[in-house]
């Protein structure tokens, strides 16, 4: 099992990844994953510009241990997370999280583990320029109860 | 006898600051102390760190409570309620 | 919402497809996706071939049922599902599915229930040849009971 | 006052045949009773629609219980476990 974690500002080819994750592993047979992107509206609100800001080290540090969780707790073999960070806008893709697997249900449940535990651990903030101004995107409560129900 | 204190987010913007080396005195061994000593600055540091508030605290980059010991050396962020993904 | 449906035997691309599903749609804030690919093993033995039969008609109809049973459960905008047919070898892609909604857990929940009802309710069936000979894959008792677990 | 038979996957090459047209008399008015009638051909016919073997039906391409009438013009399908995906 490998752990493949990179925070920066360039874009990403989900394709590309997963067919680099999947190269001469003939064992792969389920491919997970999930792609976040920048919406146009928040909170009711147009969002024209979003900046993400992290905590340099943490971050990697932090992701690593989720996958690692994953890992863990289900049979898979790699997991991918990329989360960019500074200046996007509406469209734009944030992050992706993807999982290899054998059969389906271990990277179903890996990949969503991985998003739900990322929502609520890793340090990330988004700030939302909006016709009322810049903000700081609140944490919602929808984000803790997802994360919660994994412990049970 | 120094810790590097660190502040992100909305909560680097109150304060002004992102990053400050912090002279730890012999009372201040936990999070919580070192909050109260913090809370001790006024304005936007005792409005954003009174108890009840929603920030987390790190110390060398593991959230821990607010009884987790602090030692010279330590690097001890402060934070928001995180939002990526 | 809109639901894409496509057999074929050539093979697919799913970042091109997701590109496309996406494109000036701002209000997609997730895309949950699937690949599932021919395993080199299967049952103890190892696969060199794998061929892929189908009932035409009936195949199409059946997945857009089943992408419409989503789009009635979960608030999502479009769904993708891509299966092959013929003959395919290990490391092939076989099939792929792509949920896109506002929120994450709509995505996933979809993307997962339309893979669960595919492998139990749509008309493909697999041939591998093994070093034994050819044989037709037995349906899998587990993927009934995933299906199942829908309908709670 | 035919039907359309369809054999897929294993029961095609069970059966050799993938698609024949079938003259309905008057007492096959449901799948049970197609069923029997293919039974009574006897060898894989027998075997393979054997009460209790794994096989589902379709009717104009939608899976139905052998209850399920058929009509002259229907078109009928049989086929082992979906095994795709």
């Amino acid at each position: 099992m490998t752990c493949h974690v990179r925070v920066h500002e360039a874009d990403f080819d989900l394709g590309a990844e997963i067919k680099a994750l999947r190269l001469g592993n003939p064992a792969i047979g389920a491919v997970a994953s999930f792609i976040g992107c920048v919406r146009d509206m928040n909170e009711g609100d147009c969002v024209g510009l979003m900046y993400l800001e992290h905590y340099p080290g943490m971050t990697e540090r932090e992701l690593e241990k989720i996958c690692a969780e994953a890992s863990d707790r289900w049979e898979i073999f790699d997991t991918l997370v990329i989360h960019r960070i500074g200046e996007l806008k509406p469209l734009d893709q944030i992050v992706c999280v993807v999982v290899t697997s054998a059969h389906r249900g271990e990277s179903f449940s890996a990949c969503q583990f991985i998003m739900d535990y990322l929502k609520t651990r890793a340090p990330f903030w988004k700030r939302e320029s909006t016709p009322h101004g810049e903000r700081w995107v609140d944490a919602r409560t929808k984000d803790d109860a997802a994360a919660e129900r994994w412990k049970q | 006898m120094t810790i590097q204190l660190v502040f992100l987010a909305r909560l680097r913007e109150r304060f002004g600051v992102s990053r400050e080396a912090f002279a730890l005195t012999a009372d201040i061994d936990t999070v919580a102390a070192l909050l109260a000593a913090l809370r001790k600055r006024g304005g936007a540091f005792a409005e954003e760190l009174a108890e009840g508030r929603a920030f987390r605290v790190a110390v060398n980059q593991d959230v821990v409570t607010f009884d987790h010991p602090v030692h010279a050396g330590d690097e001890v962020a402060i934070f928001p309620p995180v939002t990526g993904g």
